[in-house]
């Protein structure tokens, strides 16, 4: 299987925030150990150092505090960009994520249009303890006022990071923890995205659609690759959650008649669900078989010797692609 | 921007000041019973009444003048009024038009927060951020009693405290959340916890509009002196119930509440100003007519 | 079309709650202004003086404290029986809710199973203001570790409380503030459900089902009962929305061939996009047509003004019916 | 429940005690130098050290005795061994086996919680719950100095304050949350904050469990006596990083570092204890073996 080598998802995000420190006077960073640590991930690093303990904040250990002032921060004119430590820390803040920083512009009859932004590391993969490699991106996809990005590559968080500061509402982007140094990854078809906020065909096929996101999406890659050419996947990297870009997806489907979904975040009421549930209503007639989602059960993610139970292997992904198209 | 010393700002209010704090407070009375009034008509959907409040809105607002940016609560209707916020911009939110009837930014009287609390942090980080522009970053906060429970706000008092921002935190406790009376809501007071956060406070009653000027004044001169926050706790009297749609009957006692209601700052404050010939029936008819005028103005937009 | 008389949600929530308060030493009640009030929709009326202040408690106005609390109590054995006084309040205790009450069980490795309850007045339609009308099951349905009920009558709230309180899990249950008092509601089938976790075909109809929950079950039965006998809708009363009982639906979809369901929270990656999803996949050759979702689009709930343009009325139910049948 | 008077404690430590409390720290330092070792051959995900913190763990766990149930943070090693938890029990976690390897209900040990503060609230709920029931409500929870910023810590002071209920707060503030040091997340000290709630408190240095245990032993019989509650800071060192993730060289200095580990709690009671003569070098080794067979049994268990 032929991989590329790239950046670590780290080095471009950390790079992509020191440009946009450099060009944007307005923008800040803000969160727990983000400055003098450079983060536990060491994404922030060097940063405090170039631009300052101002723009740079080592934030109270309080998720609240962070988004709520952020919110107060954006109100000010300001541009935050907070980081929360890891997925499973996210739940102290969501009441100032959903009421306050979804609902503000609204709340000001549009007078205010804040850039907030809010990184957050995510997934499993790497023997994390309790509560460390958790997927919630599905909780605020469907939260109005809220938009959700999910990169699975360095060039694409880039992107979506340049784009969230300037939206004027408040942008989610989770970051797979177990890409930030991985710079060996399947290969992908070069085309562009055609816009900040649409899925990429990361691979064109015939056969049988997959549509996926974050850091899975290499294994479906690498899947996909493995089974080709006896059958012809074709990929779609949906970079965003919410909004999601559902033409692509109907496009793609329209073309191979047949949809697989995958995710690391749980089955139930998730991304997936919303996507079957779109191509099942619209594009009804051009599926061949039944839409099917493959992801972990409705279950806590389990200690680490049991995560490759949980998490959807490329194997995995294969077989039921095989089902699918038997 | 230049640090003042305290004595540069007034504390205690000259007449005229006196004269507009009684003003502001006869003004906010009417508005609120005519919120009351077309709420019963089914006018409006809710009222949350600020009668038995007035003299602590009134007095903090004057007393930090137009300057800082505020971030209410949601009873802070005095405080709108005397901010600017028209009466039927004050009400558009009750009547179920909008989420926020006025321009906050024009008026720096931010928009009404109706989750608890919330609105803490908001502030602090607000004065973060004007500080770091190198704005004005003097904020005044409105809370109540039971919303300080709220996690929220012993972080907001904690990160103001740690960063030393120029937020002026309001507590008007009016002993209620509700039907959950504020000494079974805390064992010490605001003040005494704000200290605990390192946040210097005062606690104050808030019958007297001149008492809680003078106090906010002084608070107001420490947080632009210092650069640094305070905590003012206002004790004061809830004539009604929480809201229009709380019976307060059920659970307070028919002393307890008439007591509020002989405690009137509003009318304790009219007959002080007379008594002491600084208004007399003239002055205050002609405030009655221009109150008359505005909810005759309201009637006409909502009844 | 036919009606009938039945107590309000109130006044059989209240009946259960002291016949339960009688029976069980270890359940207690819990939150703001439940106590001397008898909370602020009276649901709780006389419960404290029956039952006293220590089984009636009065909670502190801080919702995390409230399930933080809670989770501590039935870690001591009791039974508690939490009320959040709105759902637009619920954000404060997401944390306490997801990360904690939803993992106990989980965390002592099965040996504790605390029971516990969080009651949530819900959903719109009576004129509130912001934040008093929303309708937030979804977020919690994908949380493993809780289950989430919607009753849309007394009987059902009645028999899902006398269920939650024994579980040995979380269970949130969402509580239409527009059926509190409500007493006229349309006829359904008396057929009880099959379990306490079922669902209830509340009207046999053979050319389409509808899958619904909550308050908007009685637009959807007055929706159904006037198109027939033109057309016969089956109806579904979810009841739970997590666990769903998908085996009801996918019996029903077997003999209607057709698919709409109806909710109050908005549609995306909500429980219709579950539903739709899983029949898309298991009951796709019994689908006659694309299975369609009915529910508020991704925006938040408006000022009362505009609450009509956002509710879902009998009339857009019919129009869709007839759309998917015609 | 008879309440007993303060003086019914003891709060000094008798030879006896002195010993235990050496014995402990001895072991609590073993098992704790041998997750550092497992985690890095790799038999381990992460180690969280406590080194530095044995005996402000040790001597607060002692002091309080066996009755009250313990709500850990995820750094109590020391206590969890006091407790009973076995050193493979302990490790099992952080092997990836389990979310918790004992029986916490056996050993009134309760799972660790790795999202901070959330245990304060239960410990609150729980002391209150037992006391419903008429059953011991005296707990015990542990906190870091970072985590007090979480808006549920608070919250559980004013719920415990309000409640009047039976909870020992024990803060172990090592100077640092990660890389952030104490004196930027507060701008007081978790006893003034306290105070601010109406929780009595204490704040002691936490180098010598003598001074621990005899502070612990007069809060406990404050909880118990008054069935209030009671916090006590104790400031100890972090001679370690954070985690075996974290390294502490990028945000502390040489010196700081190297002043934490020369204040060592443990090299230092061991030392006071052989000076006085209370330990010699038989019952030296005897500890030290027992050690070895300890870390014996996890190297066979784990690596
Ligand atoms: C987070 C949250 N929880 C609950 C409520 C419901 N609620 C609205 S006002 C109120 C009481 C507030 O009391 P207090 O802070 O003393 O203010 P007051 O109404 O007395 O001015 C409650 C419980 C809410 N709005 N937000
Ligand atoms: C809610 C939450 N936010 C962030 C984290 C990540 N985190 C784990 S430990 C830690 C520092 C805690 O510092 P402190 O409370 O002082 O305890 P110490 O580690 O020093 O014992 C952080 C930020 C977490 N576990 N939970
Ligand atoms: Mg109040
Ligand atoms: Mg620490």
């Amino acid at each position: 299987m032929s991989t590329v080598r790239s950046a670590g998802l780290a080095e471009s995000i950390n790079a992509a925030l020191a440009d946009l420190l450099e060009q944007e006077p307005r923008l800040l960073l803000l969160g727990e150990d983000i400055g003098r640590l450079g983060g536990v991930f060491r994404v922030t690093r060097g940063l405090r150092e170039r631009f300052g303990g101002d723009r740079v904040r080592d934030a109270l250990l309080a998720e609240s505090t962070i988004v709520g002032q952020a919110v107060g921060m954006a109100m000010s004119g300001l541009v935050p960009v907070c980081e929360i430590q890891f997925d499973g820390f996210t739940y102290p803040a969501v009441n100032q994520l959903v009421t306050q920083a979804a609902r503000i512009g609204g709340r000001w009859n549009g007078r205010i249009s804040p850039s907030l932004v809010v990184r957050i590391p995510t997934g499993g993969g790497f023997r994390g303890v309790e509560h460390h490699s958790e997927s919630n991106e599905a909780l605020f996809a469907r939260v109005p006022g809220l938009s959700v990005a999910c990169p699975s590559t360095g060039e694409d968080a880039d992107q979506i990071l340049r784009y969230a500061v300037t939206l004027g509402s408040p942008v989610v982007m989770y970051e797979p923890i177990r890409l930030y140094w991985r710079r060996n990854t399947p290969a992908r078809d070069p085309e562009p995205a055609r816009s900040p906020t649409a899925a990429r065909v990361v691979r064109r096929g015939t056969d049988l659609t997959i549509a996926t996101y974050g850091a899975i999406t290499h294994e479906v890659l690498e899947a996909a690759h493995t089974l080709g050419p006896d059958v012809d996947v074709e990929v779609v990297d949906l970079r965003w959650v919410a909004p999601l870009d559902l033409d692509t997806v109907l496009e793609s489907v329209a073309r191979t008649g047949r949809l697989l979904i995958v995710h690391e975040g749980s089955k139930d009421v998730g991304i997936g669900a919303e996507i079957a549930a779109a191509v099942a209503e619209h594009g009804f007639d051009a599926l061949r078989g039944p839409v099917r989602r493959l992801a972990p059960a409705r279950r806590a993610y389990p200690p680490a010797d049991f995560e490759k139970d949980y998490l959807i292997g490329v194997q995995e992904i294969k077989d039921e692609v095989l089902v699918m198209t038997e | 921007m230049a640090l003042k010393s305290e004595s540069e700002y007034a504390t205690d209010p000259d007449d005229d000041t006196r004269r507009s704090l009684l003003r502001h407070m006869l003004v906010a009375r009417g508005i609120d019973e005519e919120g009351r009034q077309l709420q019963k008509q089914g006018a409006l959907d809710l009222w949350l009444s600020c009668q038995g409040q007035e003299a602590a809105q009134v007095g903090s607002a004057l007393a930090v003048g137009p300057a800082p940016t505020v971030f209410p609560s949601y009873r802070e209707h005095a405080v709108a009024l005397l901010r600017g916020v028209t009466p039927d911009e004050l009400f558009a939110q009750w009547a179920g038009r909008t989420f926020c009837g006025w321009d906050p930014r024009r008026l720096r009287f931010f928009p009404y927060t109706l989750v608890l609390a919330a609105q803490t942090l908001h502030a602090v980080g607000y004065s973060i951020g004007q500080r770091l522009q190198g704005l004005e970053d003097f904020v005044v906060m409105y809370i109540g009693d039971g919303a300080t429970s709220e996690g929220d706000m012993s972080e907001a008092m904690n990160l103001a405290a740690v960063e030393s921002a120029s937020v002026l935190f309001v507590c008007q406790n009016n002993g209620w959340a509700i039907s959950k009376p504020a000494e079974e809501q805390m064992h010490t007071s605001l003040a005494e916890r704000a200290r605990g956060f390192g946040i210097e406070s005062a606690r104050i009653p808030g019958q007297d509009p001149e008492t809680v000027f003078s106090a906010c004044s002084r608070a107001a001169a420490h947080v632009r002196g210092q650069r640094a926050p305070y905590l003012v706790e206002i004790q004061v009297g809830r004539i009604h119930g929480h809201s229009t749609s709380d019976a307060q009957e059920v659970y307070r006692t028919a002393e307890d509440i008439e007591r509020t209601r002989a405690a009137d700052p509003v009318t304790a404050y009219a007959a002080r100003l007379s008594g002491l010939g600084l208004v007399d029936t003239v002055w205050l008819d002609a405030v009655h007519a221009e109150v008359r005028e505005l909810r005759l103005r309201l009637m006409k937009e909502y009844a």
